[in-house]
């Protein structure tokens, strides 16, 4: 079998229920594949894996991806299992903010190492300075839990659909208590978890073939996981090492990926991709790129992974 | 032994009251925060009652954290992944691995830079200035090109644990190897002792003292180095991916579980290492 | 590897070895000259760097996994302001401030272990336990009640220096020989008495060992606790965000700054302990 | 009040037992000796015999396994607590992080001296040892017999009612000796302190006291407690005179007894 | 070779000056000294005046300022490389964490003697000071004396060509000392060792040596140089015979010398 190493771009969890259910199901195996799964963490740069040779292929946001591409790092997205923003602004609704334009004057807690680029393009487009100024907002590094809003350190918190915004819940905040801002309403979203692998390596058929299988397993695993979201939870719990995932959690999140992923068959749609990119380019004085990106995606792996 | 259990017993007591205390004020602004929303008024043993059973408390209560730590311990076979004596071990096996590495090259660095003198002028700034790299930043890219020379699993740990346990052992070190008196060195000196010889005979045992007190420190710094090194090895198991699991899902009584976990762990070497300072010393004939 | 790359890695070696063979020599003959203490480590500084070079252009490292100096260099020279912006931030309102905070609070409770055997049995194994606080554990949770802004540091950095202070602290208390105790003794010289003209002397050379380990402590503390939450300045935020951003030669000019910072900061607290504990046989000569 | 006529120190069927790892060592037994106020009292014996050891336990800082021990009339604990006691330890004992001076003038800080004063007495004994010029000097820079010296200053720096000095002339010269035997005399009889003196010089402890306490060894045994004869006031010239060749005589003699059953 | 007809030390001009922060302390000025192979030669003279200094130049531990210091016709470092001395230091210096027996086999395992011989040696030099029994005790369980006696056999359980003794039976009573320094005096007989002798007891440099070497202070300077008429036999009743009187007189003129200035 050939060896595959995927790095993950956070922890084990039903974010990346496909890959688990791929290599539970022997979807891998049945290609021939065997695949380690690398989980991430908070100061795990795919990007540096990738580099490094830790990785073959790795998950990433595509800002920060297209970002690594103009540091020199030619990252190719060769499958997008992710059609839609999980991303949102998440604040309390005692702070009055109804509107984006309320948010001037607060207090915002934002996720950075590379997860920042969203936000900034949001901000920058509505012409919002992050300076901490009155007329604009307070930015606060985000630690990767929920506590500042509940704390009230922040009037809003970056949130994902199918995580943290539940743990806000769980906490025992009730929805009517929150105001949400998607990133996909507000026309700024950008594409999330998809699947990337260093330009060079992809003129080796042998390794473009690997990837090819290895997509076509791992969309497989995906659709699996959205038709059966409780046994793909359970499979991700499974493979969680750290045993601090719940069940109730996960089942969840789950239900919250599979709207997300429905409509991607793993290629990636060039639409999408434009609007990420003018997205990002549109960051005012300090765009995420500067340049209209050329060769970051192919669909030379989709198109034999799916046809 | 038996003498100390009684003042143990009163400061972990004392410290158990302050605790409770802390945690009815700390937590009460947010049970008082969810009465407001919920539109109820809190008699005064309702609020109390309610920070000390809170899911998501800022402050556990001392009861909370020791049910949290029990179960771990307990509540399931200690191969079970939500076993804290399971991630007690691998992240034990780590310390202990890069506290042999780091207080062994702490103990041969110090060695050469009393021996040498240009190892002394080189060496030592350079030292420091390792020390002052933050570990965090750099630990993942570490562990990035070790993976890539096929170096996985404990030994990448232990490196950045050794990394940092050398540093308090190579300054007590250093200062201990230099403790000796000048009549202390005459004597060898008269006898034309090699330098080995004098290592051997006058600066190592004199150095005793200063090395017990840095080898505290370093067993320590060990456990934390293996607990950071945790985070980007894929924060797979051991204590340091538990607390780190635990802060994502808010789950705050899981952090401090597995922080006391870490820190009855670190209680626990230090004491060993303090034990065997006593009976080196008695001994050594120096514990008077 | 190419002719050129290797020529890189090799001359990189060759320089090593005549700088190493220039210290020898030197610090043998020449290291009463205060230049030459200087010069020696400064040699072995550039040769560090000078072997970095080589063996990043030499192997053609990514730029993405180890910079080569001399693109760390340029970075650090363009960047000063924001260089300069995270050093206040982070070390002179955190990682100082918690340092001092944190000392004292060690040499007082060092000093009332001292005092009472109850409190020495009773103290110091919780003591030990508070050392073995991991970081990444009490970050998040200090910076939950201490806010995001420096304060949370300064606190993180109190816990991390405490327990290196305190334990050296007590051995050195302990450090006095029996017949400087007895003679105490016999002016039946009150605790205090004893205290400040006896074992805090004494306990100097051990104090300093404890300050100067704590000195790099205090750096990691304030900046990693940065990674758990911050204000968007600091060097902990810049190095985890460049991190992200994949812009290594950023994350390296901050090290650069952690690193001589550190080493300011050291040589500092050596050069007190220098002055205070003149009278130490390691300090004599 | 009976404290007056109280022995300046009375011990009674003293003993004192070291445990260590390879067995007890006896170092006292079964000591009894009575020294009134103002006496010159010197212990004389071979090495090892335990006047160390009696000394210390005098001064409170050992404490007898066995007896009873007053000092003053009151124990020696409460006796320390008053401040009872000059010591001269038989090594010297300096601060090393402290100046001559600054060792000298330690006592004085600690019972409350003020400042001038201080400095007042730091100057005269510092002369009084023949050490004038070294104050600034730290204990490193000075040789072995000027580290006594100091030490012996330190002692007599603060008027303590009993004078405790173990072999303090032990590493001077004759003649440095000489004045400072008569310098002590001269203190002896202007304070009226009592004195206990450790000492391997026969002639010197002929010369100084006015109770010579003979001891052996293993275990550490009073031999012989020879009053003297000699009259308070003692010019150097006394050393020729018949009876103090006679109780030199009984002294050695009392030493070579010591010496004798080994 | 011409090795062995050099003098065992021989001093030209040696002075030394130690710098210290408030100002240079001028230890040596100008001494010149020749002692032969086999001399026992003592050294006399008040505190601080030196002694010390110079026994220390001679094996090395110390480097004179300005002169010529030669020993065995070596350099000193040489000589100290060669392992040509035996020091016992002024203070006993034992090492704390050894034990008697411990401290005394240091140099016989630096110098790689063999282990029955390095127990052999220690039993030897035990008995010799009088300490049998104390092997196994560490140094803070024995009196002042019996260190010191510790620190004498530790530098005389090796054959070294030359033996440096600072003051060392300062802290011992006098029958102890009578038969050190028998003892002594037949090892030199014996060994035909060079013996350098710090003491403070006139009776003590007359009776051992066969130069005695008179120094005066501030600076350190030889005031006189006597040469021994007594015979390499010497009883201990050759104290009592009219030229041990004589020769005793004149050390102590050339004392007293050297404190009339002051
Ligand atoms: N390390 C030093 N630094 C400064 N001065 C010193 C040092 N060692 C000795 N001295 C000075 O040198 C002089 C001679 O000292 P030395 O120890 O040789 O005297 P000594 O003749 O042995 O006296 P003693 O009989 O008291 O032992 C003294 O005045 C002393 O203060
Ligand atoms: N701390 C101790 N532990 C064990 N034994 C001790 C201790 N201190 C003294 N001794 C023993 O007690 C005995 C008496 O010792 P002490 O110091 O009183 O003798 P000394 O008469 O002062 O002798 P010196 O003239 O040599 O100073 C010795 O045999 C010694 O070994
Ligand atoms: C340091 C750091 N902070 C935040 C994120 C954001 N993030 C991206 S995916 C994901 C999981 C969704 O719950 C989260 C939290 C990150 N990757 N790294
Ligand atoms: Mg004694
Ligand atoms: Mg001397």
């Amino acid at each position: 079998a050939d060896a595959v190493t995927l790095q993950l771009k956070w922890v084990t969890q039903a974010q990346f229920a496909g890959y688990y259910v791929a290599l539970e199901k022997g979807f891998f195996s049945e290609e021939d594949l065997d695949v380690t799964i690398l989980p991430g963490g908070p100061d795990i740069a795919p990007g540096q894996v990738i580099a490094g040779g830790g990785a073959d292929v790795v998950v990433d946001w595509m800002p920060s991806a297209l970002a690594a591409r103009e540091k020199g790092l030619p990252l190719v997205n060769i499958a997008q299992p992710f059609k839609q923003s999980g991303m949102m602004l998440t604040c309390l609704a005692e702070t009055g903010i109804t509107t984006p334009e309320d948010l001037r004057g607060k207090t915002l807690g934002v996720w950075f190492f590379g997860n920042e680029y969203p936000f900034l393009s949001w901000m920058s487009t509505l012409g919002i300075p992050t300076d901490g100024s009155p007329e604009g907002v307070t930015v606060l590094k985000q630690g990767f839990n929920v506590d500042p809003l509940l704390q009230k350190q922040a009037a809003c918190i970056s949130t994902m659909t199918y995580n943290e915004y539940w743990q806000v819940i769980d906490a025992g905040i009730t929805p009517e208590q929150l105001v949400t801002f998607k990133y996909e309403d507000q026309g700024v979203a950008t594409l999330e978890d998809g699947l990337y692998v260093l330009e060079e390596n992809l003129s080796d058929p042998a390794f473009e073939d690997k990837m090819v299988r290895f997509v076509r397993a791992a969309m497989k695993g995906w659709k699996w996981a959205e038709a059966n979201p409780e046994e793909a939870a359970m499979i991700v719990l499974d493979y969680d090492e750290t045993g601090a995932q719940t069940e109730k959690h996960q089942v969840r999140m789950m239900t919250e990926v599979a709207k997300l992923t429905a409509g991607s068959n793993g290629a990636l749609d060039p639409a999408d991709y434009a609007r990420t990119v003018s997205t990002l380019l549109a960051g005012g004085s300090d765009p995420v790129i500067s340049a209209e990106p050329v060769g970051a995606w192919t669909h030379a792996i989709t198109d034999k992974a799916l046809d | 032994m038996m003498r100390s259990v009684l003042p143990v017993l009163t400061v972990v007591g004392v410290i158990v009251a302050l605790w409770y205390g802390a945690a009815v004020w700390m937590n009460a602004p947010w049970a008082r925060d969810q009465a407001a929303r919920a539109g109820v008024e809190l008699s005064l043993s309702e609020l109390v009652a309610d920070t000390m059973v809170q899911e998501r408390p800022v402050l556990p209560a001392p009861h909370q954290v020791a049910e949290g730590l029990w179960t771990g311990v307990t509540g399931q076979k200690v191969t079970s992944k939500r076993s804290l004596v399971r991630h007690g071990w691998v992240t034990l096996s780590a310390t202990l691995a890069g506290f042999a590495i780091g207080a062994g090259l702490g103990i041969a660095l110090a060695v050469s830079i009393v021996q040498s003198r240009a190892m002394d002028l080189s060496l030592m700034p350079w030292a420091i200035a390792s020390q002052t790299v933050p570990i965090l930043a750099i630990a993942p890219m570490v562990i990035v090109v070790l993976a890539s020379l096929g170096i996985k699993g404990l030994i990448p740990k232990a490196i950045i644990s050794a990394y940092l346990s050398f540093f308090p052992v190579l300054v007590g070190m250093v200062k201990g190897l230099r403790a000796p008196d000048a009549m202390q060195l005459d004597l060898l000196k008269t006898y034309n002792a090699s330098g080995i010889q004098g290592l051997w005979k006058l600066r190592l045992p004199a150095s005793m003292p200063y090395l017990f007190a840095s080898l505290k420190v370093a067993i320590a710094a060990s456990l934390v180095g293996a607990i950071v090194a945790e985070l980007p090895a894929g924060a797979t198991s051991g204590l340091g991916a538990r607390l780190l699991s635990g802060s994502y899902y808010g789950q705050t009584i899981q952090i401090w579980a597995a922080l006391m976990a870490a820190a009855i762990l670190a209680a626990g070497l230090v004491a060993i290492v303090g034990l065997l300072e006593k009976v080196v010393l008695r001994k050594m004939g120096m514990a008077r | 590897m190419s002719w050129a790359s290797g020529s890189w890695a090799a001359g990189a070696l060759l320089f090593w070895l005549a700088a190493w063979a220039f210290n020898s020599l030197a610090s043998a003959r020449w290291s009463h000259l205060a230049a030459v203490r200087l010069l020696i480590p400064a040699l072995f500084g550039v040769t560090l760097l000078v072997l970095w070079e080589g063996m990043v252009r030499g192997f053609a490292v990514s730029p993405v996994i180890l910079p080569a100096p001399s693109v760390i260099g340029a970075r650090f020279a363009e960047s000063l302001p924001i260089l300069w912006g995270d050093f206040t931030q982070t070390i002179v309102k955190g990682a100082l401030s918690g340092y001092l905070m944190g000392c004292g609070a060690a040499v007082l409770v060092a000093i009332a272990i001292d005092r009472s055997p109850f409190l020495q049995r009773g103290l110091l194994p919780v003591g030990n336990f508070i050392a073995a606080l991991p970081i990444v554990g009490i970050a998040p949770i200090l910076v939950m009640w201490f806010g995001f802004d420096w304060q949370s540091k300064a606190a993180v950095v109190v816990v991390m220096v405490f327990f290196p202070v305190l334990v050296n602290m007590v051995a050195g208390l302990k450090a006095t020989d029996p017949l400087q105790r007895d003679l105490m003794a016999t002016y039946s010289a009150s605790y205090g008495q004893a205290l400040v003209k006896m074992r805090l002397p004494a306990a100097m050379p051990f104090l300093f060992n404890g300050l100067k380990i704590a000195t790099t402590l205090a750096l990691i503390g304030a900046i990693v606790a940065e990674f758990f939450g911050s204000p968007t300045r600091g060097m902990g935020f810049r190095i985890s965000t460049a991190v992200g951003q994949l812009d290594l030669a950023l994350v390296w000019a901050e090290i650069a700054v952690a690193a001589l910072a550190g080493s300011g900061f050291y040589g500092l607290v050596a050069l007190v302990e220098r002055g205070v504990t003149f009278w130490h046989p390691s300090q004599r000569r | 009040m009976s404290l007056h006529e109280a022995p300046a120190i009375e011990a009674k069927e003293v003993s004192l037992t070291f445990e260590t790892a390879d067995g007890p060592v006896h170092a006292l037994s079964d000591v009894n000796l009575t020294v009134a106020r103002g006496d010159f009292v010197s212990f004389i014996g071979p090495s090892g015999c335990g006047k160390t050891t009696f000394l210390r336990c005098v001064a409170a800082l050992e404490h007898p396994t066995e007896g009873l021990l007053r000092v003053n009339g009151l124990s020696a604990d409460e006796a320390r607590r008053r401040r009872a006691f000059g010591y001269v330890f038989q090594a010297a004992g300096l601060y090393p992080w402290r100046t001559i001076a600054g060792n000298i003038r330690l006592p004085l800080e600690i019972m409350g001296f003020p400042r001038e004063e201080q400095d007042r007495r730091v100057e005269e004994v510092l002369e009084l040892v023949d050490l004038k010029g070294f104050g600034r000097k730290y204990p490193w820079q000075l040789s072995g017999g000027m580290q006594q010296r100091a030490s012996i200053a330190r002692a007599l720096s603060f008027d303590a009612d009993i004078l405790l000095m173990d072999e303090p002339f032990g590493a001077l010269d004759e003649i440095v000796r000489d004045r400072l035997n008569e310098e002590l005399l001269k203190l002896w009889a202007r304070t009226g302190k009592t004195i206990g003196f450790v000492t391997h010089s026969i002639p010197e402890a002929v010369y100084l006291s006015t109770k010579i306490v003979v001891m052996s060894p293993r275990p550490g045994r009073i031999t012989d407690v020879i009053e003297s004869s000699l009259p308070r006031e003692r010019p150097l010239e006394i050393r020729d005179t018949p009876e103090f060749i006679e109780i030199s005589h009984r002294v050695r003699e009392g030493l070579r007894a010591g010496h004798s059953y080994e």
